[in-house]
């Protein structure tokens, strides 16, 4: 029965992926579309029932399939981890993939590769769920390495366009050079311990006696580096605001609300090891506090709207990874949840906008969408209340668990976080009174050809800014759902419960100070004064810096893939054709040595014989006198 | 009869042939002229041979006596062939010059 | 020690010796240096006779005889046949490079020298010549001998010389069917 | 039935299709490759249902050689790898129109004949005959039927003939010095010689010389670039998919059971070397012109990682490697064919004068991809399991070699997906491109079907050539 549920729900997005890649083009946009969504959420529906007999239960599920991949001291089932965290992990993904699925089917109705989205977004949510579910690392790493696929093929959806296609390699190689660290990692645990298994390693950690710690720690490092590609941290983050390129529920789905997330899912997975790896710990917290700084900052003056929420998504990245590293998962979990939630509901909702400005992305040619477009504004603004902190909205719990939990850690990384918080409802409430309030500053025609988006994209952004408004409920200070709903997975006691004393209620106010803050300035520059940013060749001095994200692309460029282009070109026209003189010299040489050995052969009997005669001379001395 | 080599000794005839072997190098060297090479080249198969009677005397045995015996045969062949060549290299060239005769060279 | 020949007290068969191995040694300067290839090739005759003398003188009657027939009968008029043929009488070396000469004494000096010293170095090997008075050259044991022991090889040396005959025939054969 | 049976059908198809004339030819040699084919099932399955399938029969006396085939799980594994290859190669190049197909349609059969016979040789000099029997039709295939000036391509492929040919003339040396020592060229006899350490390294050395070239591990590689891109692809498909693995099989079957101690005492240069492959082939393919060379420097880091698998002396090494022949072979004939397809329209292999494929040919597209991402080894496909577990026996030595190692999979991405890109995207072609016909698609299919099977389950193999290569390993740790 639970091998039969866990086979649907894995197994229909792949043969939703299948139907669509097989028959799509015969069946029409709408069917294709529908067979994806319902995939979708049949496992959604899975999902439901999985989550509902965990709760019940309260026990994980295991299946085995079969085994992998056999090496002489691990062996490597396929098989797949049905537990608290993974399901919680799955109602999301399938959940919100339901969604953005039906949101697609009208955001992508102008396309005439519809069905081919269809079947990449259900091969991505099929890669997803095995991501999700895999009872080891190995399955783990299929469904890491899928959804990297998946992202790489989608965000070159559009791929007759090659700057988009230069993202999506990007994507790609950068995901790689993590899957890599993973890659050690695995290697690494897998000669410690002999086992990729969640439940074997758990174990055989909690047994082992003399641990060597420093190599742990190095495993711990290596996955970190994993998680730094798939969930975009520094250094590895300079994808994922390229991989905007990709069509805007691609964004919202993968690049936001669920793949991005892995990482934070494979650091909680293996929260075990982290937890031994102290220092690894620091180092994540710390590159999570920089990273979501950076991020924010960067995000201050982008104007492409989706360039705003791609750094955002980075900054919050950063945060989660900043509570991952004091240990406190449970609220690195809430965090993903409610940032899925008002993430991808602001991504669909700036889809709806350029949707309805038929491709716009800049907003300085936007403004004054509020009339125009009013679900759209409205839910959005819910989710920017969201994201900036505003009590009572979702992001304002979990945000404020872990400027909590990094207060009560170490005060210069939740300075750090504050900072970027503050930013974050800065730049968010930038992007709603520049898109939304005042005229409206595009062309005539697109003007006139305002109007809301249909129902299946309003009606996913509804519910999306329903849940969250009310997302936060999952874990209320002091009365948390999920912490207890997750404690069976930690080894710690999950998180020291805060409780609410003067000192928690100074820094939650301070946190909602600093957010309206955010919007206040907000609200002067861009509402108040009516400022517009400048046009790209008037952008000077720091913000020159910032819009140029402080050129970490130019240095990539120049430090890393300029050296290995210029290196392939110096083996290609040096190298190769120096070795292959050197084997064609070898030729030469016994060419040549023929060449003036035939000198010597002058026809002359006489000196022939001269040669013999000495030689025989030489020969007969040596045998006969030499002793 | 007792042996000659009590009273000459094999050291004379070694010497013999030893000389009689290089007046066959030097005239090999010294001459142009194709006869007189091969004329010289039988002076030194004839030192060898010389030789081998020596010693088949030496040995009180008839081996040696019996390998100069095929030495001459082939010596015979040798000079008929040989002479053979000759006779049509001067016809073809006009000339036994060891000097013309190099197309072996390299 | 070399054993030089004591000519005051010296045996006929020393002496007789000595004067052959001079014809045979002057003769074979003579062929080398004579200028007309015909002189040469009648210095030559006297050379192989005088070898032919040696074997006598070994007691090889059957081989010195066989010498005489082959050498001086067979193959020395062959010799004066293609030098006639070739109406080679008068010399016509004209060129004869210096270095050439200086090659031709060199080699002659160092092969002479390595081959004497080798043999001086040798020396003791050569002991006293004992006789025991066996029968083992005479035509009857050399004609047992090649025709029992040496039955095949004596059968390839008729073969080979069969074949000498047919190449020299079509040797000189070919020229005229191309000309 | 034994063994012999597999090569008897491939010699007799071999004439069979050389004497069936033009017209036929292809259909002929397409016919016996599916029978050789076969027949290796079913063997397969007497093999498994614990048969002995291995032949004996002594040859020549004086010196002691016999005509001996062994039938054990990693000969099989290879084999089977040679004539499911076949097949498709041959199908493969249906498209093609060649003057006088039978003597190449027969060659292709001879070759396969070859390296079938290598794979399966147990004797020293047998192995040594069919090694360098497989040399001859593919310098014909090259010659006569390449692409490309004639004059350059002789040299090319004469560089290779005598290039491959000095380094096994080191093998024969080595064999007939273990031969002096054995009384005999039976495997099991020549195992149980014991070397000095000094001989060993010498011996060592033959052994690598002859397959370092084959392989090729850099620096002996120069003549692999030049060989594959002016060969017919067919003839490049033989190269890369099945003769390439012919140098790494040998040296798991020859090269390290002959030569134990020094394999263990130098294994870190040699793993290292396979290493400095992967990452200077990687390196060198990122920036070719031609889609050909591009295809053979990336099995050129390839075969590298291979390499270093098999000198980690270890059975995951071994696995891993053989694995990654086999799934490396069925990637790279579906890549080259895949550079086919796309000459058999443009005409070029000029990297620059392609691109925009993907908007005109939509399956073509898929399928070049999955095989691309193959080649990247992506999770789900046989390449993963192969390099990873190779990987693994690299990180149990040192985890450098580990490192440096997987560098493949970001560089071998960058390149891959970098030439994808070039290839396939980009603003619509003008030239039209006509999607995959049938028979291609048939072969692709074949190839993808292969790789994704056995990404998921590689059980089967595993269990095939787990008890060999676990012989092999005791053989080189009996003292």
């Amino acid at each position: 029965m639970d091998t039969n549920l866990a086979l649907i729900l894995v197994l229909t997005p792949l043969l939703g992926f299948l139907v669509n890649v097989f028959f799509g083009k015969s069946l029409g946009k709408t069917v294709s579309g529908a067979i994806g969504t319902i995939a979708v959420a049949i496992s959604f529906v899975v999902s439901l029932l999985l989550f509902n007999q965990i709760t019940s239960t309260g026990k994980g599920i295991e299946v085995t399939l079969f085994d992998w991949i056999q090496i002489s001291n691990l062996k490597i089932n396929l098989g797949f981890l049905l537990d608290q965290l993974s399901v919680l992990w799955l109602l999301f993904v399938t959940g919100i993939g339901s969604l953005i699925h039906l949101y697609s089917i009208s955001y992508m109705h102008d396309d005439e590769n519809m069905h081919k989205f269809f079947a990449y977004l259900n091969l991505f949510v099929f890669f997803m769920i095995t991501l999700v579910i895999g009872s080891n690392l190995l399955v783990l790493f299929i469904g890491w390495e899928g959804v990297g696929l998946c992202s790489y093929l989608l965000i070159g959806f559009w791929h007759k366009n090659q700057d988009y296609n230069d993202a999506a390699k990007k994507a790609f190689i950068m995901n790689r050079i993590g899957d890599l660290g993973l890659l050690i990692g695995m290697f690494i645990i897998g000669s410690m311990f002999s086992t990729l298994d969640y439940a074997t390693l758990k174990t055989a950690i909690a047994g082992a006696t003399n641990l060597n710690l420093p190599l742990l720690s190095l495993a711990a490092l290596c996955l970190f580096i994993g998680a730094c590609g798939k969930s975009a941290q520094i250094p590895l983050y300079t994808w994922l605001p390229d991989a905007m390129a990709g069509p805007t529920p691609v964004s919202a789905l993968i690049h936001a609300a669920t793949m991005v997330t892995a990482g934070i899912f494979m650091v909680t997975r293996l929260n075990f090891v982290f937890d031994l790896a102290t220092d690894v710990q620091s180092v994540i917290a710390i590159i999570g506090a920089i990273t979501s700084l950076v991020a924010a900052t960067i995000g201050l003056v982008q104007n492409d709207i989706k360039k705003v929420l791609a750094y955002s998504t980075v900054s919050q990245l950063g945060l989660m990874f900043l509570a991952l590293g004091f240990g406190a998962y449970e609220v690195a979990v809430f965090h993903v949840i409610t940032h899925a939630f008002f993430k991808a509901c602001l991504f669909l909702g700036s889809g709806s906008v350029i949707h309805g400005l038929h491709g716009e992305q800049d907003m300085r040619n936007m403004g004054g969408l509020r009339k125009a477009m009013p679900i759209t504004f409205w839910t959005m603004l819910i989710s920017s209340l969201a994201i900036s902190g505003v009590p009572f909205f979702s992001g304002f719990f979990s945000k404020d668990e872990i400027l909590l939990t990094a207060f009560h850690h170490s005060i210069p990384l939740y300075v750090v976080g504050s900072v970027a918080s503050i930013m974050t409802a800065f730049y968010m409430f930038r992007l709603m009174f520049l898109t939304f309030f005042k005229e409206f500053r595009g062309t005539e025609e697109q003007k006139h050809h305002l109007h809301e988006s249909g129902s299946l994209i309003t009606i996913p952004l509804i519910i999306l800014a329903i849940l969250a408004t009310f997302g936060g409920l999952i874990s209320l200070p002091g009365n948390s759902w999920l912490n207890g709903y997750l404690a069976p997975l930690f080894t710690k006691v999950a998180g020291e419960e805060h409780h609410l004393g003067p000192t928690e209620y100074t820094l939650m106010g301070v946190a909602v100070l600093g957010g309206l803050l955010g919007i206040l300035i907000a609200y002067v520059k861009y509402f108040k004064q009516d400022n517009v940013p400048e046009s790209d060749e008037n952008i000077t001095g720091l913000s020159k810096v910032l819009y140029n994200k402080y050129y970490v692309d130019e240095v990539y460029d120049a430090v890393f893939v300029q050296p290995i282009n210029s290196l392939s070109k110096f083996f290609r026209d040096y190298i190769e054709t120096g070795l292959s003189a050197l084997v064609f010299g070898l030729g030469k040489i016994a060419n040549e040595i023929a060449f003036q050995g035939k000198k010597l052969q002058t026809g002359s009997i006489g000196l022939y014989l001269f040669v013999f005669v000495l030689g025989l001379c030489a020969i007969v001395s040596y045998i006969f006198l030499a002793q | 009869m007792g042996n000659i080599l009590n009273q000459i000794g094999i050291e004379n005839y070694i010497f013999l042939s030893v000389v009689l072997f290089c007046i066959g190098i030097f005239g090999v060297l010294y001459r142009r002229n194709a006869i007189i090479v091969f004329m010289s080249i039988e002076i030194m198969l004839n030192a060898v041979n010389l030789l081998f009677v020596a010693f088949s005397t030496y040995h009180q045995d008839a081996q040696g006596q019996v390998f100069v015996f095929f030495s001459m045969a082939v010596a015979a062949a040798e000079v008929a062939v040989g002479l053979a060549i000759l006779v049509s290299i001067f016809r073809n060239i006009g000339s036994i010059s060891i000097d013309n005769l190099k197309n072996l060279k390299g | 020690m070399i054993h030089i020949p004591d000519f005051a007290h010296a045996t006929t068969i020393q002496v007789i010796f000595c004067f052959l191995a001079f014809i045979t040694v002057i003769t074979a300067f003579l062929t080398i240096f004579s200028r007309n290839p015909i002189h040469s090739a009648i210095y030559l005759v006297i050379c192989f006779f005088s070898i032919a003398g040696h074997y006598l003188l070994l007691n090889s009657q059957f081989l010195a005889v066989v010498h005489i027939i082959v050498y001086s009968g067979a193959i020395m008029i062959l010799f004066l046949f293609t030098i006639m043929l070739m109406n080679l009488n008068e010399q016509r070396e004209v060129h004869r490079p210096r270095i050439t000469r200086l090659g031709a004494i060199v080699s002659f000096c160092l092969i002479l020298i390595v081959l004497i010293a080798i043999f001086i170095n040798s020396k003791p090997i050569v002991g006293e010549y004992d006789s025991t008075g066996e029968d083992f050259q005479s035509i009857k044991v050399l004609g047992k001998i090649l025709l029992d022991e040496y039955m095949v090889p004596f059968e390839f040396a008729s073969i080979l010389l069969l074949v000498a005959m047919i190449g020299t025939v079509l040797l000189s054969k070919k020229e005229k069917l191309n000309k | 039935m034994n063994v012999s049976t597999i090569l008897i059908i491939l010699l007799i198809g071999a004439f069979a299709t050389y004497f069936s004339g033009d017209k036929l030819a292809s259909k002929v040699a397409l016919l016996f490759s599916l029978a050789a084919l076969g027949c290796s099932i079913v063997l397969l399955n007497n093999y498994n249902a614990g048969e002995n399938i291995s032949v004996i029969n002594s040859w020549i006396n004086q010196p002691k050689i016999s005509f001996a085939l062994s039938g054990d799980g990693l000969g099989l594994a290879m084999v089977l790898l040679t004539v499911a290859l076949t097949p498709i190669i041959i199908f493969s190049s249906f498209g093609n129109e060649y003057k006088n197909a039978k003597g190449f349609y027969g060659l292709i059969l001879f070759m396969a004949f070859a390296m079938a016979g290598t794979f399966l040789a147990a004797d020293g000099l047998l192995y040594y005959i069919f090694w360098e029997l497989a040399l001859i039709p593919i310098y014909f295939i090259a010659l006569i039927w390449g692409n490309g000036d004639a004059e350059e391509r002789r040299k090319a492929v004469v560089k290779f003939f005598i290039y491959t040919l000095a380094g096994s003339l080191f093998m024969l040396t080595a064999f007939i010095y273990l031969y002096t020592k054995a009384g005999s060229f039976l495997i099991e006899d020549l195992y149980k010689v014991n070397l000095s350490a000094c001989e060993q390294f010498w011996v060592f050395l033959a052994f690598f010389l002859a397959y370092a070239i084959k392989i090729p591990i850099i620096p002996f590689h120069t003549w692999q670039a030049n060989v594959y891109q002016k060969a017919p692809t067919v003839g490049t498909m033989l190269l890369s998919g099945i003769m390439l693995k012919m140098g790494l099989y040998s040296v798991l079957r020859w090269q390290l059971p002959l030569a134990p101690i020094a394999a263990k005492e130098y294994m870190h240069i040699f793993i290292a070397l396979g290493i400095a492959g992967v990452i200077y082939g990687s390196i060198v393919a990122l920036r070719q012109k031609d889609l050909k060379k591009l295809l053979a420097y990336s099995s050129l880091a390839h075969v590298g990682l291979i390499a270093a698998g098999s000198y980690t002396l270890t059975l995951d090494g071994f696995r891993g490697s053989v694995m990654q022949m086999i799934a490396h072979g069925f990637v790279v004939v579906g890549l080259f064919f895949a550079a086919e397809v796309i000459f058999r329209r443009y005409e070029t292999r000029e990297i620059g004068e392609m691109g925009g494929i993907r908007a005109q040919s939509p399956k073509f597209t898929s399928m070049f991809l999955i095989l691309v991402l193959a080649s990247v080894a992506l999770p789900s496909t046989f390449n993963f399991v192969g390099e990873f577990t190779v990987l693994y026996s690299l990180s149990q030595i040192n985890i450098w070699f580990a490192i440096l190692g997987g560098t493949t999979i970001i560089l071998g991405a960058y390149y891959m997906l970098r030439m994808f890109q070039h290839v396939m995207l980009g603003e619509t072609n003008s030239k039209t491109f006509a999607d995959v016909t049938l028979n291609e698609g048939i072969s692709f299919a074949v190839i993808i079907a292969v790789l994704l099977f056995f990404g998921f389950y590689p059980k089967p193999i595993t269990d095939l050539i787990t008890p060999s290569l676990e012989n092999i390993l005791q053989v080189i740790n009996k003292n």
